[in-house]
């Protein structure tokens, strides 16, 4: 009987964590770093699933589905935002908007 | 009930209605109300005093009202009346109420007149608070108001910055002393719980020993203040100053009445001070050194008022030396005349200099003999005073009384006696000296008529008392008559000194110093004006006559060594260093707030990558641990 | 089952692996984008092998599905050229993924250093049905549920918001 | 409930002022002024009425505010407080007067302002429940900064600022204090509570003990100011409008004396005890240093901004003898320095309505040009020099008479204050209003409501000055003196007395309310 460890379940999590956080570091383009989000969110709901597998109880699941919900709520503003960016300042590259700079 | 509390009373209501409707009244109605209230609080005290004296039983005392009461300090606003205060009432009214008459006609044309009697007013009253003060506390309140009323009216005609100057250095240099005697006050009141004069001597002797450094320590401290006030070595540079004010002003208050107060404190407190020997003996040498600089520098004066200032000055070390050898009533006794004498020069002085439209300068003046004969003989009479001419003036007798009271004290007698002799020469050369210049010789300018009734009765009144008030008391060789001393006496303790204790020939000796000065005056300024003035015109002489004109340096001195020095310092530090450390502190916050901003560079993946190297460090911590 | 479920785990967890790497890396938003989907898909299989079917049939709907939909929509109304405006050559783009893999992989290291002190368990052995999470959610964390709506209600009007004046002002454009 | 009515009625009024300023400004001035001479009717009627029943409080207010955490409104006033009320609505009213002509700009947030500030400081002076403290203390600082920031001269940003920085950092440290006192007391006792009455027998370990004196001591040494914490104060006084500058001077600065004799001495007596030595120090230190600060200023506001330095220093001095005469005459000074200090600022602003400058240098010769308000500066600096007869002096004669009481060296150097104060008083006289006047120089004399004011307010400083007697005995703190009473007489001798003179007997004197 192979079982798959805990620890390999966080690992790959942690994975595409690093793998999204990467992305969102070294990408420009508005666009990839959302992207890089709904990865960094889909891999910290699958470390909550592994948790609530690991537990057998079902309150990792309903974490996941709150960070599902928010992931959508946070989509749905940040894309509404890129477009706003994209009209006024016609470019998507986040180091072109710097108007908060101190 | 209020017969104690009514001679200063009336002043002080004159100078209340003066300074609240004052500069609405007429000057007739000013002049009534300003010379009416101390004339009747004169007159009051005149009656008064008579009465008590008739009774037997001068001492009346009368607590007014609570002024602070606390469980271990008690002060009331109190007067008390004896002998002691009695005689100062009445030499401040009366010179006061002369001075005050006199003034009518001296301000007659200023534009202030309201504010002048105002001024007068609130003096007298001051002053009258504080002989009569039952309370070293109140005596303080007077004694700080007659401070004020100097700094008032030597400031009057404030639209010169020099007499602005003269008040505000009075006022300093004097205050100086005040705050000394305020410690004092600290000191008796911390230790006693009271500054009630009757009951600091009724406790002092059971509380400490004689010589005790408590008693030694409050005796000094209230030196200190008598000094600043009387003008003694080393605060003595306001008074010659202080000359700026009105010429009634110099002759009620730096003459006869405020600058004697000094004088006054310390035979009022004469016990602390007999419980100290060694504060006595200073007493009698800083009165000794007083007399002696400030008589010489009388002589090297040209400005008339200057010359008075200094002899003042003088004669108010003759006082000191008096109390300092335990001669209260001696000192009192020179104190009187002194008024007399002092006040009429002053007037006469006032009378000379506004008739030549304000010349100070005696070379400017002479031959005035001719021209006001009434003023010559006043003027002659006072100067005889001051000189201490034999037998028939004032002056003589109660100088006599302090030389005799010298000889006769404790260890250094001789000494003090020969200084003081020298100092008597002193000033007769320098009184007849100004007697001599200014109305003797020719006419050097032809001066306005300005003499009135108002001017001449204080005038002859008081060239009388400087002539009469000596032969209420004499040495035993001349009569012998002691009613002052008897009646003084027993209000400071009746103590030693009143004339006749020393041998005949001393009486001699003094009449003779004075008889030389005179001799010296009119050789140097009457019969040989001419070899006197090559003589004094040798370079050795020039230097020392400008040495002792400005007074031996002492002005100097003070401004380099404390003036000059403090005004730097302030100036210096006129933007508060403290706020300078705060504002540092300011600047290195900003200095941070840039480097952390440097931070905020506007791009989203920076801040993201910030998170990250937290979110790596924190982790870093955990595992590494 | 379990040998399945434990082969599917390590073939699931490759293949999103593989997919999610090439969406960083790639040039085109819309490459990377069905790579995501993949990347969704596979992390949707590991869910289900974890047991969680129903959490995997909302990654499904949810991410691949509906997040996925707006993303080709906003992907379509900016430019598709615009990538290639702003992003260097692909050295360029390989440059700047050093900087960041490096703290990732730090970052995954000291995750890993910790999962390794982890007391060992094992997952995937039991299936958590959909009806013990209606349960878990709609009882102890109703109060959470509550909030989340109000987020997707915030989410809504500000995404409304944000699109209406855009409108706007491509109104304006047009008038003007 | 009178006591609720005394502490909101400014804050009421300025509300109505506020509200009236849009249709009539005036009426709005006469609201404010009426409602503060109302308060201080009411102010006279409870100093009248009141009679020392078995609690030590003359009047007493309480309801519970947050009875969980221990917190009630609980105000209360005995013969200090009550002094300082009178005080807080007579300047008030003394300062709506004096900026009756000179704001006109944005007239009812002005005084609605005016009011919050003053409710505040009434706050401060009737709270006996530590949390109501410190929301007063907080609650007298916010309008304060907009004065000065809205209303204030040409650098009044950097002043608001800096004063909002210093007196929220003493604000900060006063709240930790309390809560570290709320704290402590409740681990104690496990009582939780702000109520002034039970913390005054909180059992504390003497370290924290004297780390939270410290707070406290911080807290309103800031506010006195005493130096090195004073450097707001010239910048504040300094740019704020005359009405600004007079609640400043005089009411502000109170608080911290006030806190200093209500709070931390009876509330920490034995780390007061240990702190005194340093504190008696920086008072002397501060009469010096302010006295000196002030001799070298050009600008006549600020000069009588570092006097209050050197004034206040006294009060310090005063507050850390910790005998009867050093904390009463602490408190005459605090009264006399309120009334001659806010009448300096009030002439010295009208100075400036009418020169246009604050700056000596271009005055010179004012006393022809405007006697009446020469002859007022006059008379308060001889108030603030310290003439007896001035309530300055009572205050100044008892607080270094105290002092003395404790040590010798002190009192005397702080004597030295005596001459420097007649120094930067009378150089203050002779630049600006003797000599004489730089031509073309014009100056209309004080007006009828200016005159009446300072008149009233000397009228007030002769009588502290003559008649102390009463404001002696109500300067007694109800609570707190017990600890400082005994042990202070160096020679201590029975003031009975034989004969001559009437003393008040015990009785009357002894009845402190």
């Amino acid at each position: 009987m192979q079982q798959v460890p805990l620890e390999h379940a966080l690992l790959v999590a942690a994975i595409l964590f690093g793998i999204g956080l990467t992305g969102l570091l070294a990408r420009r383009n508005l666009l990839f770093t959302l992207m890089s989000i709904e990865i960094l969110l889909s891999a910290a709901g699958l470390a909550f699933v592994a948790a609530a597998s690991r537990w057998g109880q079902a309150d990792g699941q309903v974490m996941f589905i709150f960070i599902l919900v928010m992931a959508g709520a946070e989509v749905s503003v940040g894309l509404a935002l890129v477009l706003q960016i994209h009209h006024a300042l016609k470019t998507l590259d986040s180091d072109a908007i710097r108007q908060l700079r101190g | 009930m209020l017969d104690v509390a009514l001679i200063p009373g009336l002043p002080l209501a004159g100078f209340v209605i003066l300074a609240l409707v004052g500069s609405r009244l007429p000057r007739r109605a000013v002049a009534i109300i300003g010379v009416g209230s101390v004339g009747l609080s004169a007159a009051w005290a005149l009656l008064f005093g008579a009465a008590l004296i008739a009774s037997h039983d001068v001492h009346q005392s009368q607590t007014l009202w609570t002024w602070m009461a606390l469980p271990h300090f008690e002060a009331a606003i109190g007067l008390s009346l004896d002998r002691l205060s009695l005689v100062m009432v009445w030499v401040v009214t009366g010179v006061g109420f002369l001075t005050h008459l006199y003034s009518i006609a001296f301000m007659a044309d200023d534009e202030d007149y309201a504010r002048f009697f105002a001024y007068m007013n609130l003096f007298v009253g001051s002053m009258l608070v504080l002989v009569l003060a039952d309370d070293l506390l109140l005596l303080y309140l007077g004694w700080e108001g007659v401070g004020l009323c100097s700094y008032l009216l030597i400031a009057f005609w404030y639209r010169d910055p020099k007499n602005v100057r003269a008040a505000v250095k009075a006022f300093l240099v004097t205050r100086i002393g005040d705050a000394a005697m305020a410690v004092g006050l600290f000191l008796l009141a911390a230790y006693t719980g009271t500054l009630r004069i009757d009951d600091l001597m009724l406790r002092l002797p059971h509380t400490f020993p004689a010589g005790a450094p408590v008693v030694v320590a409050a005796a000094a401290l209230l030196l200190a203040g008598a000094v600043g006030k009387s003008a003694q070595l080393p605060l003595q540079v306001w008074l010659p100053d202080a000359m700026a004010g009105p010429t009634p002003v110099s002759a009620l208050i730096h003459a006869a009445t405020m600058v004697t107060a000094g004088v006054y404190l310390i035979a009022r407190m004469q016990l602390v001070f007999n419980m100290a020997p060694a504060v006595m003996a200073v007493v009698a040498w800083i009165g000794l050194a007083t007399l002696l600089l400030a008589g010489l520098s009388a002589l090297a004066q040209r400005d008339l008022k200057r010359i008075l200032a200094y002899s003042t000055i003088s004669q108010l070390g003759y006082m000191f030396l008096a109390l300092g050898v335990g001669a209260w009533t001696a000192a009192i006794f020179h104190l009187v005349t002194h008024a007399f004498f002092k006040a009429l020069l002053f007037l006469c002085a006032g009378v000379v200099i506004k008739s030549l439209h304000d010349e100070h300068d005696i070379a400017a003046m002479g031959g005035l003999r001719r021209h006001m004969p009434l003023v010559f003989g006043a003027f002659t009479v006072g100067a005889a005073s001051l000189a201490g001419l034999p037998l028939v003036t004032a002056g003589f007798y109660s100088k006599d009384a302090i030389l005799q009271a010298a000889w006769a004290s404790g260890p250094h007698a001789a000494w003090l006696w020969a200084v003081a002799l020298v100092g008597a020469l002193v000033t007769s050369v320098y009184a007849f000296r100004a007697l001599f210049v200014v109305f003797l010789g020719e006419t050097r300018r032809e001066p306005a008529r300005v003499s009135s009734l108002a001017m001449s009765v204080p005038l002859v009144v008081l060239a009388a008392l400087a002539l009469l008030a000596g032969f209420v008391q004499t040495p035993s060789q001349l009569g012998g008559i002691s009613v002052f001393g008897g009646f003084v006496g027993p209000a400071v303790g009746g103590q030693v000194g009143q004339g006749g204790g020393g041998p005949g020939w001393l009486l001699l000796v003094a009449s003779g110093a004075s008889l030389l000065g005179l001799l010296i005056a009119w050789v140097l300024y009457v019969r040989r004006p001419a070899t006197f003035a090559r003589l004094a015109d040798a370079p050795a002489w020039v230097a020392l006559r400008q040495f002792a004109l400005e007074g031996f340096g002492f002005d100097r001195l003070y401004d380099t060594m404390i003036v000059q020095p403090f005004v730097y310092l302030t100036r210096a530090n006129v933007g508060d260093f403290v706020d300078w450390l705060y504002v540092c502190l300011a600047e290195v916050a900003r200095l941070l707030h840039g480097l952390m901003s440097r931070a905020q560079t506007g791009r989203v993946r920076w801040y993201a990558a910030g998170i990250a190297l937290g979110a790596l460090l924190m982790l870093g911590l955990v595992v590494l641990r | 089952m379990a040998t399945l479920s434990a082969g599917a785990f390590y073939v699931f967890s490759g293949l999103a692996i593989l997919a999610t790497l090439l969406v960083i890396v790639q040039r085109n938003a819309v490459h990377a984008l069905l790579y995501l989907v993949v990347s969704f898909l596979a992390v949707a299989g590991l869910l289900f092998v974890l047991g969680a079917p129903f959490a995997a049939a909302l990654e499904v709907i949810i991410y691949a599905g509906a997040i996925m939909v707006l993303f080709v929509f906003v992907t379509m109304m900016v430019s598709p050229g615009q990538e290639a405006a702003t992003a260097d050559a692909r050295w360029g783009l390989l440059k700047a993924l050093v900087g960041p893999a490096a703290i990732a992989l730090l970052l995954i290291v000291e995750l890993g250093s910790v999962l390794v002190h982890a007391p060992a368990a094992h997952v995937g052995a039991d299936v958590i049905s959909p009806k013990e999470v209606a349960v878990a959610l709609f009882g102890t964390y109703v109060l959470g549920v509550e909030l989340a709506s109000m987020l997707l209600l915030a989410g809504l009007v500000g995404a409304y918001h944000l699109g209406r004046r855009m409108l706007q002002r491509d109104r304006e454009g047009e008038t003007g | 409930m009178t006591l609720v009515l005394l502490f909101i009625l400014p804050l009421a009024a300025g509300a109505f002022a506020w509200a009236l300023a849009r249709r009539d400004e005036t009426l709005c001035r006469w609201v404010l002024a009426l409602a503060l001479a109302l308060g201080l009717l009411q102010t006279a009627w409870i100093w009248v009425t009141a009679t020392p029943s078995s609690s030590s409080w003359l009047a007493e207010a309480q309801w519970p505010w947050i009875p969980s955490l221990g917190i009630s409104f609980h105000l209360a006033v005995d013969g200090l407080s009550l002094l300082m009320v009178g005080l807080s609505y007579l300047l008030g009213l003394a300062a709506v007067l004096a900026s009756w002509s000179s704001i006109r700009e944005r007239v009812g947030l002005f005084h609605f302002l005016l009011g919050a500030v003053l409710t505040g400081i009434l706050g401060v002076f009737m709270a006996i429940d530590l949390f109501l403290l410190y929301f007063a203390w907080e609650l007298m600082l916010i309008p304060m900064v907009f004065l000065i920031a809205l209303w204030g001269h040409e650098n009044r940003r950097y002043a608001a600022l800096k004063f909002a920085l210093f007196t929220q950092a003493g604000g900060l440290l006063l709240l930790l204090s309390i809560l570290g006192l709320h704290f402590a007391h409740g681990h104690a006792t496990g009582v939780y509570t702000f109520a002034y009455s039970e913390l005054l027998g909180a059992r504390l370990g003497p370290t924290a003990a004297l780390w939270l004196a410290l707070g406290f001591f911080v807290a309103f040494a800031i506010k006195l100011p005493a130096v090195p914490l004073h450097t707001w104060l010239p910048d504040a006084h300094t740019e704020a409008p005359t009405a600004g500058s007079m609640i400043l001077a005089g009411l502000l600065l109170k608080t911290g004396g006030y806190g200093l004799i209500r709070f931390m001495l009876p509330l920490f007596p034995e780390a007061a005890e240990r702190l005194a030595p340093a504190a008696m120090v920086l008072g002397v230190v501060g009469i010096l240093y302010g006295a000196l600060l002030a001799f070298a200023q050009t600008d006549l506001k600020r000069l009588v901004a570092y006097t209050s330095v050197s004034h206040l220093g006294f009060v310090l001095l005063g507050v850390f003898a910790r005998n009867d005469e050093g904390l009463r005459g602490a408190v005459v000074q605090m009264l006399c320095h309120g009334l001659s200090t806010g009448a300096l600022f009030m002439l010295v602003g009208a100075l400036q309505d009418r020169l246009g400058t604050r700056d000596m240098r271009r005055m010179g010769g004012l006393w022809a040009k405007a006697p009446a308000l020469s002859i007022a500066v006059l008379l308060f600096a001889l108030a603030s020099l310290g003439l007896p007869g001035m309530g300055n002096f009572v205050g100044e004669f008892l607080v270094l008479l105290g002092t003395y009481r404790v040590s010798a060296a002190l009192a005397a150097v702080g004597s030295v204050g005596l001459i420097l104060a007649a120094a930067y008083a009378l150089r203050m006289m002779q630049v600006a209003f003797f000599g004489r006047a730089p031509e073309g120089l014009e100056l209309p004399d004080l007006g009828l409501r200016e005159r009446a004011v300072i008149a009233a307010m000397v009228l007030v400083l002769l009588w502290i000055g003559l008649f102390a007697q009463p404001v002696l005995m109500a300067a007694t703190p109800a609570v707190g003196m017990a600890h400082s009473e005994q042990g202070t007489v160096l020679h201590p001798i029975p003031l009975a007395r034989d004969g001559m003179g009437t003393v008040p007997a015990p009785s009357e004197r002894g009845n402190a309310p």
